[in-house]
């Protein structure tokens, strides 16, 4: 194929692997980053950009845990309080966790790992995160010239006529971000579809390509209804259309049914990449083919599809029909088998592996802790009669911490971890890793495990003051007393892995002795990938060729099998003899 | 600090079947992540890379192991569902014997009306042992009506009714909330909910709501301040809606045109009766005028009232002393407010991120209470 | 028409003009029999004599114009779109499109079953006493719902 | 019925390097852009779906306020905007028989129909509607309101601005598209002269443009009493 004529001609066929530029080297201006197609450049970018966000939204996070020592006279006014839980969720969900796997990672990783020389169309992607960059900017224009008082689900008539402050361009930005995400998600279908490498049949994907498409789906059917959604509520502050107002005999009530209608599948895309990864994670680190890939795979379709079903689950008493949030009901608890089916799986990979305890696999350990315990306690929310205790207590931002926190951004800290050799070319050091990785699982869970008993105790969110209440600070103390943990371990990574940037040993091509095509490439990759197309031969997580200890399992079992089929063959034969 | 809470108390009809099914999903989850951490350890020790344990003929997949496990969580799933729904039915359809209250709510109290017309503020009266139905509609945006001991709630919506019934099952004083965010004052949005023995309660009701007779006048200013709604506006510091009155008794405030009051019973009685004769520097004329609406005697009791809520700098202000609502009104004053340097900070960092409603200089009203607190 | 069923490669389909053209007069008297059928009223059908009650007439105009739309909406997709003569892959997401859009229209079924509800929490009068007046404060509310 | 060949030495240029061969790189395109079309029909499904709610609880307030819209310049504009998809179709006709300049005359038409049909609705409907105190906001005031509520007549005309008025951008983007395909035409760029997939691209975004008007004309413009 045509392959070839992309090759540096001047470089010779034995050399190519060794002399070729890394897509670091391709180009050291600023302008060959900022006007780069390369997914490898892209995906770097949104790393850095959603890292900044990820600290802007943990700034808040320290201010709120700050706040809430105290039942009153505290830090901050009550309007501030507000407005900085509102900055911490929006910035936390529409422009660090929506992107942060799918676009760092997506986009780094996955035309290497179906062989592909990149993205289907790379400037749709640069403009995918240019959009996401304008969108960041409104936002935080927003946030710093008056902030937004609404919380992050910006519920009418409040955030359409009650609410001042700067929920128009809030909203703005939140709306362009989402034209990012679809963006991107057509670009990673387009991609998987259409240009995986000969031989990688749907079958051998890695666990985390199709936990990204299936994520991709979510977003090109959701996404346009937030948006429009969202775009009715500026219409209505801006031109005075009254859509969801009440005033008009509209409902508020449908704002909040199009609202979830994305937003519940939304919590999906923030935690099937970060399912993908562990799969691959848990696979590579026990050196094991993985346990089940077919459920593993169809359940990833199986959460996107019934997750679209599930809406509902956030308003049972919001005065939505009760037969509606009985339906509702039912089918959340049914959206909970598929993640039960991969917790199982991912456990069932580690029995007869050869476990290799090193950063990402602390991780994703993490990870399958936490979400097991998050994911159940968002059963007691499923749960018709609990939620209307549970409801807008405490014990839902500990569930959806426990998921987003301890799930998804446990699974990209492990992400991040896992293919920072192959981003950087670099290796960190892996003690520091390990011992970090349990120092997050403990702050994690010195955090928010309080605010499950806060919850059930009756704390309402989104509270700046609770001084009628003082029951609840000794509760609150010892949050934010994890918070402090947490906000340690979540600084350290940062400056370990500079650090590796410049004095970290140079990684190898395939450090982890992982099966995905990305580490048939050198480290850090060239630009365009792949010098010849691979042509895939194996099954997705066969480890034989590259773990010896594998290896010799497989043959010795082999060697038994054989034995045994010859016994059998003699058996018979001898006893066809004495007939 | 004493010991902390870990269970709130059941005190209604529902409590206890919630608390049943809350417990037996706490059990639940216990079960399965117990059962997953375990594997998950004794799976990393035993395998780990380089271990002797016996690894021949690692199995990949078994349509009997994932039977098992997708069979089991949903069987698991649908019971707890049934029983979910059970109770949330229960709590969605009120007998026709219930009691009715109705209740608004808007930005930032609770007004609940009695059958005979009795009316409250941020606080409920209601018989024990007797359904109680409440029939709510919000003035402005969404609120929810929640009473954590009794494990119900339901969002008060403008532009319909919604409803809510529970039987209290026990004599006391509990916290009311509003649980769905609804703007600024949020989380001062409440109050209390009262369960009376059935006889109590029928005496309160014909009494016009009075609980305790009889009462000092500091008392009475503090039910007459409750009924009228003065703590929906004026809170334990001063904000967008209106100036604390924390402390306010012979303190100077400033007015619009730069003159300066010293707060004595006329001016209060002025206040009270005609706001918009001095309006506070940095407010506009948003206090209702109560002239008419209230009696001499009330607006006594009244002054009383305001002279007891702590002086600027008391942290712990008048609430010691009186069996009130500590919630509202009366609540500790800022200690930074104390001196002029502090409230000068913290107008300053309201000014750091400006987001006032349009309607109110609210910027202004905050750098007011600098020089009229000392 | 259906030997050119698949997208072979490097081969592509150049139909005939007269299709579209036939197309396109279908939409132009579709669009007339939809103006036309508004304009009939449904509760009095003259010829026939009959009368039938107006929520049933008006259901028939609903529907026909309906009908016509989802018609012409599938004309245009099947022939000016190519969808007939494209991959399988491309008519699974022409499909999924619109069935994942009737999916959202379940939301529909909160308001169709509310009536049934113990405590009914639709009415459909006029929303409350507020007024559309920005941050405004109505005045106090009479308590009791509406009879 | 005529049948092309294409060989892929005819545009090898016209393939991004991320692609094999123009054939994979023609799918990967439609694929895309039937993905962005189903987030579109998301996107106004969304605001059907609040359509019908409202329609379905204020019928008899709907029927009165849709008297205001004149059913004449709905059915001009809707036939002008089928005679545009047609239009549109012809160009991607004639790019496939790389006719350049029934192309061009195809596509200017396109353009032509879909001002044309701006201009019926931001010079005559629109204005037509402030005149009579129609549009939602402090001043709305409908002068036949007959005993209907003149709050579901607000509702009415809040969702008639919002949909048309979203439609009308999507139209106003496909003018800039055609514009930009037009201009790449007659300069005769081989990224679409040689191959009819970017306009058959564009054609796709401006049928589906066309499918919103033919759900929105009879939904705003035909009530039924
Ligand atoms: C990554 C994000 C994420 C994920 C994955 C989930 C997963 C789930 N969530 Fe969560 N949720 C949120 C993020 C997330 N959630 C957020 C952000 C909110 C609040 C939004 C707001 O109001 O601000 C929320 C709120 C929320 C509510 C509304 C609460 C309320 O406001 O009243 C509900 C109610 O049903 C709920 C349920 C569930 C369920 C059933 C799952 C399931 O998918 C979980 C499935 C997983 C398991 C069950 C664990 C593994 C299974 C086993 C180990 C086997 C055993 C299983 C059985 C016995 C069944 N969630
Ligand atoms: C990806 C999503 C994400 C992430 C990573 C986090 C991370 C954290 N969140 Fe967040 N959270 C949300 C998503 C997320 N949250 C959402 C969606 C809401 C709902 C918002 C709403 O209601 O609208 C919410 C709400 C929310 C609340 C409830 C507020 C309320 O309802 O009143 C709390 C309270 O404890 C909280 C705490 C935390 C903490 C301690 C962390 C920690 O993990 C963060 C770790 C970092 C630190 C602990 C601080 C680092 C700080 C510094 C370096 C500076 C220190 C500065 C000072 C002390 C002044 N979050
Ligand atoms: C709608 C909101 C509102 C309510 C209800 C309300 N006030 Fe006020 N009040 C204000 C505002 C705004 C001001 C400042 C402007 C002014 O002086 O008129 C104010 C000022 C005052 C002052 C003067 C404060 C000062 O710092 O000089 C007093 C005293 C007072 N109110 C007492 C009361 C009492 C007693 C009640 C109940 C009977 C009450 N208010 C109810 C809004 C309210
Ligand atoms: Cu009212 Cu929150
Ligand atoms: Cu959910």
């Amino acid at each position: 194929m045509s392959a070839t004529a992309y090759r540096p001609t001047d470089v010779k066929e034995e050399e190519v692997h060794v002399k070729e530029p890394s897509y670091l080297e391709d180009g050291h201006s600023v302008k060959s980053w900022l006007l780069t197609g390369d997914h490898k450049r892209i995906g770097i970018m949104y790393l850095i950009t959603i890292s900044i966000f990820f600290f802007v939204g943990s700034l808040a996070a320290g201010l709120i845990r700050a706040q809430l020592v105290l039942p009153a006279n505290s830090l901050l006014e009550a309007e501030t309080y507000n407005k900085v839980f509102t900055a911490h969720g929006v910035v936390m969900i529409f422009f660090f966790l929506l992107v942060a796997i799918p676009a760092v990672f997506g986009n780094f990783v996955l035309p290497l790992a179906i062989g592909a020389r990149d993205l289907a169309f790379p400037r749709l992607n640069l403009l995918s995160y240019y959009l996401y960059l304008l969108g960041g900017l409104l936002a935080t224009t927003a946030l710093l010239t008056g902030g937004i008082e609404t919380g992050w689900t910006f519920y009418v008539p409040l955030s359409s006529m009650y609410s001042n402050g700067q929920v128009t361009m809030a909203i703005v930005g939140a709306f362009v971000a989402g034209f990012s995400s679809i963006a991107t998600a057509v670009n990673f279908i387009a991609t998987i579809h259409k240009m995986r490498a000969p031989g990688m049949t749907w079958g051998r994907l890695p666990l985390w390509v199709w936990s990204t498409y299936a994520t991709s789906l979510v977003i090109i059917l959701g996404t346009p209804v937030v948006a429009i959604t969202l775009l009715l509520v500026v219409f209505e502050r801006v031109f005075r259309l009254g859509i969801f107002s009440p005033e008009l005999g509209g409902d508020p009530v449908l704002f909040q049914h199009l609202f979830w209608f994305y937003s519940h599948p939304a919590v999906y895309i923030m935690v099937l990449p970060a399912m993908g990864v562990i799969s691959d994670i848990i696979a590579t680190f026990s050196s094991r083919r993985i346990f089940g890939y077919e459920f593993i795979a169809f359940s990833s379709l199986l959460i996107a599809a019934l997750g679209f079903l599930v809406w509902g689950h956030h308003m049972f008493i919001s005065s939505q029909s009760m037969y509606q949030s009985v339906v509702f009901s039912l089918i959340s608890f049914l959206v909970a088998v598929p993640s039960a089916i991969k917790i199982f799986n991912w456990t069932a990979t580690l029995y007869k592996g050869h476990i290799r305890l090193q950063t990402p696999m602390v991780y994703a350990l993490g990870f399958i802790g936490l979400f097991t315990l998050g994911g159940l306690t968002g059963l007691f929310l499923a749960c018709l009669g609990t939620d209307v205790h549970l409801t807008n207590t405490y014990f839902v931002v500990a569930h959806f911490h426990y998921v987003m926190v301890g799930g998804s951004v446990m699974a990209f800290l492990g992400a991040l971890h896992y293919w920072w050799p192959k981003m950087t070319g670099r290796m960190y050091p892996d003690n520091w890793g390990k011992v970090n990785a349990l120092l997050v699982f403990v702050g994690f869970n010195l955090t928010f495990f309080p605010q499950f008993i806060l919850g059930f105790l009756g704390m309402p969110r989104r509270y700046a003051y609770y001084y009628f209440a003082p029951q609840y600070q000794p509760l609150h103390i010892l949050s934010t007393a994890g918070a402090s943990v947490l906000a340690i371990a979540f600084a350290i990574p940062f400056f370990y892995l500079t650090r590796s940037l410049k004095y970290g040993a140079k990684a190898s091509d395939n450090p982890w002795h992982a099966t995905g095509l990305e580490w048939t490439v050198a480290s850090p990759p060239p630009t365009h990938n792949f010098h010849e197309t691979p042509v895939v031969t194996r099954e997705q997580y066969e480890f034989g060729h590259l773990v010896p200890e594998v290896r010799a399992i497989e043959e010795s079992d082999k060697a038994r099998r054989d034995a045994e089929i010859a016994a059998e063959h003699a058996a018979e034969a001898a006893s066809t003899e004495a007939k | 600090m004493g010991t902390v809470p870990i269970a709130p108390e059941q005190a209604s009809n529902f409590a206890y079947w919630h608390d049943l099914i809350f417990y037996t999903l706490s059990a639940l989850t216990a079960v399965f992540t117990i059962l997953v951490g375990v594997l998950v350890i004794s799976f990393v020790i035993k395998y780990k890379k380089g271990s002797n344990a016996d690894r021949s003929n690692p199995p990949h997949e078994s349509k009997i192991m994932e039977f098992t496990w997708i069979v089991i969580p949903t069987g698991l799933g649908l019971v707890m569902f049934f029983a979910g729904a059970k109770l949330f039915l229960d709590m969605r359809t009120p007998p026709a014997n219930a009691m009715e209250v109705y209740v608004i709510g808007k930005q930032w109290m609770w007004h609940s009306q009695h059958s005979n017309g009795v009316r409250e503020n941020n606080t409920l009266h209601v018989p024990l042992g007797k359904p109680v139905k409440l029939t709510m509609i919000s003035q402005d945006v969404i609120h929810a009506f929640y009473i954590p001991e009794f494990r119900t709630q339901y969002h008060v919506v403008p532009g319909r009714y919604t409803q809510q019934w529970f039987v209290p099952t026990r004599v006391g004083r509990y916290q009311l909330f509003c649980n769905v965010y609804c703007g600024t004052q949020h989380s001062e949005m409440g109050g209390y909910v009262y369960v009376m023995p059935p006889d109590d309660f029928e005496k309160w009701l014909e009494n016009g709501g009075d609980t305790v007779k009889p009462m000092s006048l500091e008392q009475s200013g503090q039910k007459v301040y409750n009924r009228l709604g003065c703590n929906n506006c004026h809170g334990a510091k001063s904000n967008m809606r209106a100036p604390s009155l924390a402390g306010i008794y012979q303190s100077k405030r400033r007015m619009t045109d730069n003159s300066v009051a010293v707060a004595d019973e006329a001016y209060l009685r002025e206040s009270i009766l005609r706001p918009y004769n001095r309006v506070n520097y940095g407010y506009e004329k948003q206090m209702p005028e109560y002239a008419g609406t209230v009696t001499e005697e009330e607006v006594l009791q009244l002054i009383s009232y305001m002279k007891t809520l702590g002086g600027a700098g008391d942290v712990e202000g008048a609430p010691k002393t009186l069996e009130m609502d500590p919630r509202k009104g009366s609540s500790p004053v800022p200690p930074t407010s104390s001196t002029v340097g502090a409230a000068g900070a913290i107008s300053a960092q309201s000014n750091a991120t400006p987001g006032q409603r349009p309607d109110q200089n609210s910027v202004g009203a905050l750098a007011a209470q600098a020089p009229s607190k000392n | 028409m259906s030997s050119h069923g698949s997208h072979l490669p490097g081969h592509i389909h150049v139909f005939p003009i007269w299709m579209y053209v036939k197309v396109f007069i279908a939409l132009f008297v579709l669009m007339i029999l939809t103006v036309a059928a508004s304009y009939v009223d449904f509760t009095h059908i003259h010829p026939l004599g009959m009368t039938i009650s107006p929520l049933v007439g008006s259901l028939i105009n609903n529907v026909i114009a309906m009908t016509i739309a989802v018609l012409k909406a599938t004309l245009v997709v099947l022939f000016f779109m190519h969808v007939k003569f494209s991959t399988r892959l491309t008519k699974i997401f022409a499909v999924s499109g619109f069935v994942w859009m009737s999916l959202m229209f379940l939301i529909l079924l909160d308001y169709g079953t509310r009536a049934w509800e113990p405590v009914p929490s639709w009415e459909k009068f006029e929303g409350s006493a507020l007024s559309r007046q920005k941050g405004e404060k109505a005045e106090e509310t009479s308590v009791r719902p509406r009879q | 019925m005529a049948t092309l060949a294409h060989h892929d030495s005819d545009f090898v240029e016209h393939v991004h390097h991320q692609f094999e061969d123009i054939e994979q790189q023609n799918e990967a395109y439609l694929v895309g852009m039937w993905a962005f079309l189903v987030t579109e029909v998301m996107f106004f499904g969304a605001m059907f779906l609040v359509y019908s709610l409202y329609r379905w609880f204020y019928q008899a307030d709907f029927y009165a306020a849709h008297h205001e819209l004149s059913i004449p310049a709905g059915a001009i504009n809707t036939t002008i905007l089928l005679a545009s998809s047609f239009t549109m179709v012809m160009a991607v006709h004639f790019a496939q028989l790389r006719n350049k300049l029934m192309v061009m005359l195809n596509l200017v038409a396109t353009i032509g129909l879909a001002t044309a049909f701006l201009l019926i609705k931001f010079l005559y409907e629109w204005p037509e509607k402030a005149k009579h105190f129609l549009v939602p906001g402090p001043g709305f005031d409908p002068q036949h309101l007959e005993g209907t509520s003149k709050r579901a007549w607000e509702l009415f005309y809040s969702l008639y601005f919002a949909m048309t008025g979203l439609h009308a951008l999507h139209i106003i983007i496909g003018i800039l598209i055609i514009g930009a395909l037009a201009f790449l035409w007659q300069k005769g760029a081989k990224s679409v002269t040689e191959d009819y997939i970017p306009t058959e691209l564009v054609g796709l975004y401006w049928h589906f443009v066309d499918l919103v008007w033919i759900f929105l004309f009879p939904l705003f413009y035909l009530i039924p009493k």
